[in-house]
């Protein structure tokens, strides 16, 4: 029971934490460009705003688009209580594994493209397009990034990686291990629409992907999209932070544990946001027809990454 | 037995002699001529009984020094009854508002006198006199092929008599080299060129000049029988010929050349190694396959259509009389099955002719709804002659691939599948076009004269029932046959 | 007499009563009715019978010997794997048959709706007694009259010419792999002749290796022709098209299906286990299928077309299962071979959901828009909002998104191609990376494609009069589509339940699987072999069902005011149905990607105005893909064969002197060869 | 040996029925057939007499009498009537020139002897000298029918296809039992009457007797 409410407890705090963490690569992006930027914060008031206002819904739009932003959310959330971000509770208490989480975030992307598609204007259907192609094209390699993990581990189940880690750090440093994470860290950027595959501060559409699929939405909807789209990205840094360096993660529910394990917790997707900000001020777009190279280039990295674990086995 | 025979025998006899002395033709006599070929077919069914109850496999119910039936022969009876009963009931001459009287005269004098010519050609026991009976089925079956005369039909009658004399003549030199080795060996003895008395002292014969006469012989009833590439009168025979008399030529007179191969093939067999004669039936078997196969890729007419497969079914049923006991087996229950399904179909692509009034595949559409029955029953027959079950061929070909591969001739039962597939895709291109698309404009809608439909929905029945259960009667009647034939 | 024989007996009589009474129907309403009639009673029949034999685990038996002996004889034996798949038939069969009763209203006056009834209880019956035959000749007679009746049923429309080529293909393929099946069954049968299952079995442990090898290389063309294995797949995306929409359903539900079973049948079954090359053999031949199946499904503007390609694809998932399981079992890892075969039971039995769900939710849309053209439809979730959803269920189910029941499936085949990891041999086990690899991308794309499927046709503007036009359907049909909805969902939310029994009857295959136990853990979780990972579509739904309920009820709780306003269209005013997204625009970047495969022809002709060439009247745009798969396969043969018959053709030529001269030359021919044989 | 008469004329009579098959590959009126015709069915007439002579065999001048009667007499009338009735219709170019099929004639008679020759070994009788040259006149009637053009003398060349088959018999076996050779006669006449109607079929319907006509039916 008690563990429950943990892993109940660490998702509200994933939630509150979502949007600061985008607000911070904004903040430190704006930095390194040399201007000032809005405060880490600013993302809060906007969702406050947003959930202040009307909905504008268009005239073709069905049911779908009313409940994409419910499900997108929603599956964003789950995911957030699926993973270890925090604590590391034992395999029992989750209802997934990898396998699972993926297919979950695939649900949620699959009803956006729908919704993009639903309200008729060419841009969702670019963006729905667009989208789709990039999630296809990262499956493979997500999938074999986590048979590497599996491998080592011997499971596809987030806690046996994690505390399989712990045990034996020197595989942490192994080669499949870093060219997993460097497979699975090109994929958090397509997945969460980074540069270089999407550009999430444009709205200019013929190079948008993800805000193409959202441009029609508004208000309390749109508020629910963005925040699942930063709990996304939250989660996806979470996985390449804990499944590859877990260290500091709380294994048992001490208050000391789980201090250190927020601590932990907060400095890594620091450096990571860091990562990404420096990353985003560095590279350009690639042409929408350049990604798949990206992505063929991650697939191969996975690959290597498989390939190298056999060898060392 | 013996007044079985005799009332198989006769009554075409009668019906043929009363057209003769009839004039000017009756209806009558059409009516008489269809009693006549019941009763015989009933004679013949008699007989089958007969030789089954008589269960001795070989040893023979010799009536005379001249007539002798044994299973083989009843097997054969009964086919040539049965399709002589159809072609005599759906014929000419029957309906008051019907063809010309000349020419329903000339049917049915010549139709029976085909009928009786094949029958003798099945139950007597001297192979000379065999070959005489067979001469005459080309000469009898000649004469109704100009029915109407046409440029056509004279060219392929021409055809017909000039290539099957000679073949058959050939088969004659064979017999007569035979008879040769046998009175140069044994001597004079009565009776010695009954084929049983042959088979008995062949162990004494010279093996190499048996071979030359079975070289003859082989050639010669393959010719009759459509052995490709003897093959080359029959699909003009076939198709220009009324339908009722190609379906006893093409159901039943290439079944009765063959059965004249076999019992060579016995009588050979005890004096050389079966390899020989195997071999020969094999390969002239494979040829008449492959041309049957692919002379039906790009075919045009219908009828000639049906006589491609039927040079395809005589390949079969001969590769199957070079595979032993099972392959026999196989291949004269596949006679039994083709004699059915084949006649079957000639006799409604006649009907289909009658109604289109052209035989090419291209200008007959839409037949399922212009003649519904005569187009879903024309559906079954070829769907039966390309081998699906439930039908009687199925089994047959089943068998036929089975004893190749028990065998051990996989490379046959490879080859033999193959065409199969080629025909099988050939017959169901024809066939998806004759049966649906649009309606030619100018052709009436609806059957006529319904109860020939309903008498070839009764064969269709015998398909399956051939086809679901092999009834017990006809696989033992086979089985004995195969005794007969294999030692 | 016990509960099986009596439900095979009913079944037996049900379809036959079906067949006979509706070709004697006095009217085609009547026709319609009792064809239903007859195939329920059939199906229920067929449910009987194999749910007692899956429960006692008791197989029924029943011989008749007298029937055609020669070949011999009838034998009827159902064990559990046959009765699942009788199970498959009738479950499919059951909505089917309600669903065609208003379906075929259509037909009425059109086509033999006589006929259409015979048929369609032969075909129901051929499907089932597929995997009670328990002898040679029963089963190809089975088999026949399976492929026999369903050329009948796809010809159905047959005043289209398309429809006529596509039985034409069908019917050819069919007949091909039937006369793959002769061979391979003899070659098996011992030389005593006996043709029963239990002797080939007993007779393929003494068979040298290269014969087992032979026969399970022409099982895999027998049995993949029919299950829709690439290149062998052609006639699916032109039969499945041209059938009417619930024979589609049963044709891509069920009789696809059944080459499986033949699979499972012989080569698991009768061979056993063999070298580790066959598994590879189906695990590379059911990647092939799984990813070209979704990418020509991707790129499919016609509907129906695109459904059939993805069940290309499905067969592919499920081979990867048995691939795997075969590859696992060559190394005598028999609990995990288990895993991969019973994984791909579960897939097979979901996907038949699924696939006939979304064929019937499909009948209904061509029965209002009057085209399977994606690219005329749109809109239809106005007109029709049960369908969509009952649609949305299923192309959700299709693309593996959990809980529903093809996301269970898939995990499993995951799960099992991950365990083949643990193969002694590295340069083996590299094998199950790249099997995953490929199912990875192919879940993804599957994703894109009903995402297209989906969302072109139903959502959006009406891209034509009848689409916008477009209303509900009879409601009976919608009930069962709803009923195969639900299964779509209870199978996905009890998958651990059935996986647990599937498992066991993958383990009766063979002696060494029946002691296995499956690493099933509870009845809530659907566990990976070893129990390495865990998960529970159960618990998914349910928290799926907070995490997006609760937001709700507070946005509710605090109210949120909307209005409604015309899409945004860059300033432009009036936004038209010309400019949506269309179905292959949203395929293009895709077809970019993989235009290895597609090899796309473009062809862009601009017809500018005479004044000024920026001034532009008209732009026409086609581009096609080129099934280069099917041509490099089929042309050549069917080159050959032509080529061939034009030759013979000479033969012919009409000279009597020539045919003379063969006769002269056979009889020579001969003469020499008894001259020479010694 | 050679002192026997038997043997000597029957192979005087044999090579003489050859030799009137050749000339019929070497004229070209049809009316020069009908009497190469009638002289070898006269020739076989003799030689079948002969050997009932020298065997004791009394059936065989029944036979002989036929032969001639049919053979010899009716049927070369009917052929002369129809060569009358079409007029002298020549055998315009054969298949193979004179030159030509004479030289394949011969190298028939060659492969005759080759396949007779083991058969000379297995019976004593003094007439099987002439077993080659009655295979070989088969083989050359055979040539005939394959390589004229005209219905009529592909008839005359099936006649004497038979007359070349029944030499067999009478030097081989001293001829088959009576009945069937009754029954051959009938199918010989019947044969040649069905023959003779159908050319006339041919002479109205394509008004010639030239089978290159008769390409119609093809494929």
């Amino acid at each position: 029971m008690i563990r429950y409410v943990a892993v109940l407890l660490q998702t509200l705090v994933a939630m509150a934490l979502a949007p600061g963490l985008v607000g911070f690569i904004r903040w430190l992006k704006a930095r390194l460009q040399g201007r000032r930027g809005a405060a880490p914060w600013q993302p809060y008031f906007e969702l406050r705003k947003l959930f202040g206002k009307e909905a504008v819904i268009s005239h073709t739009a069905s049911w779908i688009f009313t409940a994409t932003p419910f499900v997108l959310f929603g599956t964003s959330v789950l995911v957030a209580s699926v993973v270890p971000l925090i604590i590391a509770p034992a395999g029992r208490f989750l209802i997934g594994d990898l396998f699972a989480t993926v297919y979950l975030l695939l649900l949620g992307t699959f009803f956006l493209a729908l919704a993009g598609l639903d309200t008729g204007s060419p841009f969702g259907g670019m963006g729905a397009s667009r989208e789709m192609t990039v999630v296809a094209l990262t499956e493979p390699t997500v999938a074999l990034s986590i048979v590497a993990l599996a491998l080592n581990a011997g499971s596809t189940s987030f806690s046996q990686i994690v505390s399989h880690t712990l045990a034996q750090p020197s595989a942490a440093l192994g080669p499949g291990h870093l060219l997993a994470f460097a497979a699975l860290f090109i994929v958090t950027l397509a997945e969460t629409g980074r540069l270089p595959v999407d550009n999430p501060s444009t709205h200019l559409e013929l190079t948008m992907i993800h805000e193409a699929m959202i441009l029609e939405y508004s208000g309390p909807y749109l508020a629910l999209i963005e925040w699942g789209a930063a709990l996304k990205l939250l989660v996806f840094l979470a996985l390449a932070a804990n499944l590859f360096m877990p260290w500091g993660i709380a294994l048992w529910l001490s208050p000391a544990a789980i201090a250190i394990g927020l601590l932990s917790f907060v400095a890594k997707l620091g450096v990571l946001a860091v990562a990404i900000a420096v990353l985003e001020t560095r590279v350009a777009k690639l042409r929408l027809f350049r990604v798949p190279e990206l992505l063929s280039a991650s697939f191969v990295l996975a690959l290597l990454a498989v390939m190298s674990t056999f060898l060392v086995r | 037995m013996t007044t079985s025979l005799f009332f198989l025998l006769i009554p075409p006899a009668i019906a043929a002699v009363l057209a003769i002395l009839v004039r000017p033709y009756t209806r009558l006599v059409g009516w008489v001529s269809v009693v006549c070929a019941a009763i015989s077919f009933a004679a013949s069914v008699a007989l089958g009984a007969a030789v089954v109850n008589a269960g001795v496999p070989d040893d023979l119910v010799a009536l005379s020094a001249l007539w002798r039936v044994d299973a083989l022969s009843a097997l054969l009876a009964v086919c040539i009854a049965f399709v002589t009963l159809l072609a005599s009931a759906l014929g000419p001459g029957l309906d008051a508002a019907g063809e010309a009287p000349a020419q329903s005269r000339q049917f049915r004098i010549f139709m029976n006198a085909f009928a009786f010519t094949m029958l003798v050609a099945v139950t007597i026991q001297n192979v000379a006199l065999m070959w005489v009976a067979i001469e005459a089925t080309t000469i009898t079956s000649a004469m109704v092929i100009p029915l109407t005369r046409t440029k056509a039909s004279v060219e392929a009658s021409w055809k017909y008599i000039l290539i099957c004399s000679v073949g058959i003549a050939l088969a004659f030199a064979g017999t007569v080299l035979a008879y040769f080795d046998f009175v140069a060996t044994a001597g004079e003895v009565p009776g010695a060129l009954n084929w049983t008395v042959l088979r008995e002292s062949a162990r004494l014969l010279h093996p190499q000049l048996l071979q030359t006469a079975f070289a003859f012989i082989l050639i010669g009833y393959g010719t009759k029988a459509g052995l490709a590439p003897m093959h080359t009168w029959l699909p003009d025979a076939h198709s220009e010929a009324p339908s009722p008399i190609s379906a006893m030529m093409s159901g039943v007179l290439l079944a009765v050349a063959l059965y004249a191969i076999a019992r060579w093939k016995a009588v050979v067999d005890a004096a050389v190694n079966p390899w020989f004669t195997n071999s020969l039936l094999l390969g002239f078997g494979l040829l008449s396959v492959t041309i049957g196969a692919f002379s039906l890729v790009i075919q045009r007419h219908y009828k000639r259509m049906l006589a491609y497969s039927s040079v395809e079914h005589m390949g079969l049923v001969a590769i199957g009389l070079a595979l032993g006991p099972l392959g026999t087996f196989a291949a004269l229950l596949h006679v039994v099955n083709h004699a059915v399904a084949k006649s079957m179909s000639f006799l409604l692509a006649g009907r289909i002719l009658h109604r289109y009034d052209t035989t090419e595949i291209g200008r007959v559409t839409g037949l399922l709804r212009v003649m519904p029955w005569t187009g879903s029953l024309f559906a079954v027959g070829i769907l039966a002659l390309v081998g699906l079950p439930p039908f009687g061929l199925f089994v047959s070909e089943f068998l036929l691939i089975r004893a190749a591969i028990l065998a051990g001739r996989f490379w046959v039962a490879g080859v033999v599948l193959v065409l199969l597939l080629t025909v099988f895709a050939s017959l169901i291109t024809h066939l998806n076009r004759m049966l649906y698309g649009e309606m030619p404009s100018g052709v009436e809608i609806g059957e006529t004269r319904s109860w020939p439909v309903v008498a070839l929905a009764l064969s269709v029945g015998l398909l399956i029932v051939l086809g679901v259960t092999l009834p017990q009667p006809i696989s033992m009647l086979i089985s004995q046959s195969v005794r007969g034939v294999i030692r | 007499m016990p509960s099986g024989n009596l439900g095979l007996v009913v079944m037996v009589l049900g379809y036959g009563a079906g067949a006979g009474l509706s070709l004697l129907a006095p009217s085609d309403r009547a026709a319609r009715v009792l064809t239903a009639i007859g195939a329920a009673i059939g199906c229920i029949g067929g449910l009987i019978a194999a749910s007692s034999v899956l429960v006692t685990r008791v197989p029924v038996d029943a011989t008749f010997g007298s029937l055609v002996s020669a070949a011999g004889g009838v034998a009827i034996h159902l064990d559990p794997l046959g009765a699942f798949f009788l199970l498959l038939v009738a479950l499919v069969g059951l909505p089917a048959a309600v669903y065609g009763v208003t379906y075929t209203s259509e037909y009425e006056g059109r086509h033999s709706l006589r006929l259409f009834g015979l048929m369609f209880n032969g075909f129901l019956l051929g499907m089932s007694l597929v995997p009670c035959a328990a002898n040679i000749f029963t089963f190809l007679f089975a088999w026949e009259l399976m492929a026999i009746t369903s050329y009948f049923l796809v010809m159905t429309e047959s005043q289209y010419a398309e429809t006529r080529y596509a039985g034409l293909w069908y019917a050819v393929m069919t007949h091909f792999g039937f006369l793959v099946l002769l061979p391979m069954f003899l070659i098996m049968a011992p030389g005593s002749g006996a043709t029963a299952f239990a002797d080939l079995r007993t007779h393929a442990a003494l068979m040298s290796g290269s014969a087992k090898s032979v026969v399970f290389l022409l099982a895999m063309v027998a049995f993949g022709s029919k299950a829709g294995l690439v290149p062998l797949h052609v006639w699916l995306p032109r039969a499945h098209p041209a059938a009417p929409s619930h024979v589609s359903a049963l044709m891509s539900g069920v009789m696809i299906k059944l080459g499986v079973y033949g699979v499972l049948r012989v080569v698991v079954d009768f061979l056993g286990a063999g070298p580790a090359w066959w598994g590879g053999l189906v695990l590379a031949a059911g990647s092939i299928s799984a990813l070209s199946g979704v990418l020509y499904a991707l790129t499919e503007n016609d509907l129906k077309r695109l459904l059939a390609y993805s069940s290309v694809e499905n067969v592919g998932v499920i081979f990867l299962g048995i691939g795997a399981g075969l590859v696992l079992q060559s190394y005598g890892l028999h609990t995990l071979a288990l895993v991969g075969f019973g994984a791909a039971l579960l897939h097979t039995l979901n996907h038949a959901f699924f696939k006939a769900l979304l064929f019937l939710a499909t009948g209904n849309v061509l029965h209002e828009a009057h085209t399977r053209n994606m690219e005329r439809m749109g809109g239809l979730i106005k007109g029709m909002p049960q369908t969509a959803a009952l649609f949305l269920i299923g192309s959700a189910a299709a693309a593996a998104l959990p809980p529903l029941n093809g996301f269970a499936s898939e995990w499993m085949v995951f799960q099992a191609l991950l365990s083949g990891v643990q193969i002694p041999q590295p340069d083996v086990a590299i094998g199950a990376p790249l099997a995953i690899g490929v199912l990875a991308l192919t879940s993804g794309l599957a994703a894109a494609c009903f995402v297209k499927a989906f969302g072109i046709s139903f959502l959006a503007m009406p891209r034509s009069e009848e689409a916008a036009r477009a209303r509900e359907s009879h409601w009976s049909s919608r009930a069962v589509m709803g009923v195969l909805a639900a299964g779509c969902v209870g199978l996905g939310l009890a998958a651990p339940r059935i996986f647990d029994g599937l498992f066991r009857i993958a383990g009766s295959l063979f002696a060494a699987g029946s002691s296995a136990s499956p690493p099933a853990v509870g009845r809530l979780w659907l566990a990976a072999p070893n129990g390495v990972a865990q998960v529970s579509p159960l618990l998914i739904a349910v928290a799926a069902a907070l995490a997006i309920g609760v937001p709700v009820a507070l946005l509710r709780w605090r109210g949120l005011q909307w209005r409604r306003a015309d899409t945004w269209g860059c300033g432009r005013i009036q936004q038209t149905a010309r400019m949506e997204y269309t179905s292959s625009a949203f395929a293009e970047p895709l077809r970019r990607v993989f235009s290895e495969l597609y090899r796309p022809t473009e062809d862009l002709t601009i017809n500018v105005h005479p004044d000024s060439r920026y001034f532009i009247r008209s732009i026409t745009y086609t581009s096609a893909v080129v099934p280069w798969i099917e041509r490099a396969f089929y042309d050549p043969v069917a080159r050959g064969m032509r080529a061939c018959a034009t030759q013979v053709r000479r033969l012919q030529g009409g000279s009597v002197h020539l045919y003379l001269l063969y006769l002269s030359g056979a009889l020579m021919a001969a003469l020499v060869a008894a001259w020479w044989f010694r | 040996m050679i002192a026997d008469p038997l043997s000597q004329l029957v192979m005087l009579g044999s090579s003489g029925m050859l030799l009137t098959a050749l000339i019929v590959l070497w004229r070209k009126g049809i009316p020069a057939y009908v009497t190469a015709y009638r002289w070898q069915s006269w020739l076989l007439a003799a030689i079948t007499a002969t050997v009932g002579y020298y065997g004791h065999d009394p059936q065989l001048y029944w036979v002989a009498a036929v032969l001639l009667a049919l053979k010899g007499i009716a049927i070369p009338a009917l052929l002369a009537t129809m060569q009358r009735r079409f007029g002298a219709e020549r055998e315009a170019t054969p298949y193979v020139n004179t030159e030509t099929s004479l030289a394949i004639a011969g190298a028939l008679v060659l492969f005759a002897y080759v396949i007779a020759r083991p058969w000379m070994t297995i019976t004593t009788l003094p007439t099987r000298q002439g077993l080659p040259l009655a295979l070989a006149l088969l083989f050359v009637s055979l040539l005939i029918v394959v390589s004229r053009k005209k219905a009529m003398t592909q008839v005359i060349g099936f006649l004497m296809l038979e007359n070349a088959i029944a030499l067999l018999a009478a030097v081989g076996t001293y001829g088959v039992p009576l009945l069937v050779e009754f029954g051959v006669f009938l199918d010989a006449l019947m044969g040649f009457l069905v023959m003779q109607i159908f050319v006339y079929h041919i002479h109205e319907t394509f008004d010639t007797i030239d089978v290159e006509e008769l390409t119609r039916l093809r494929h």
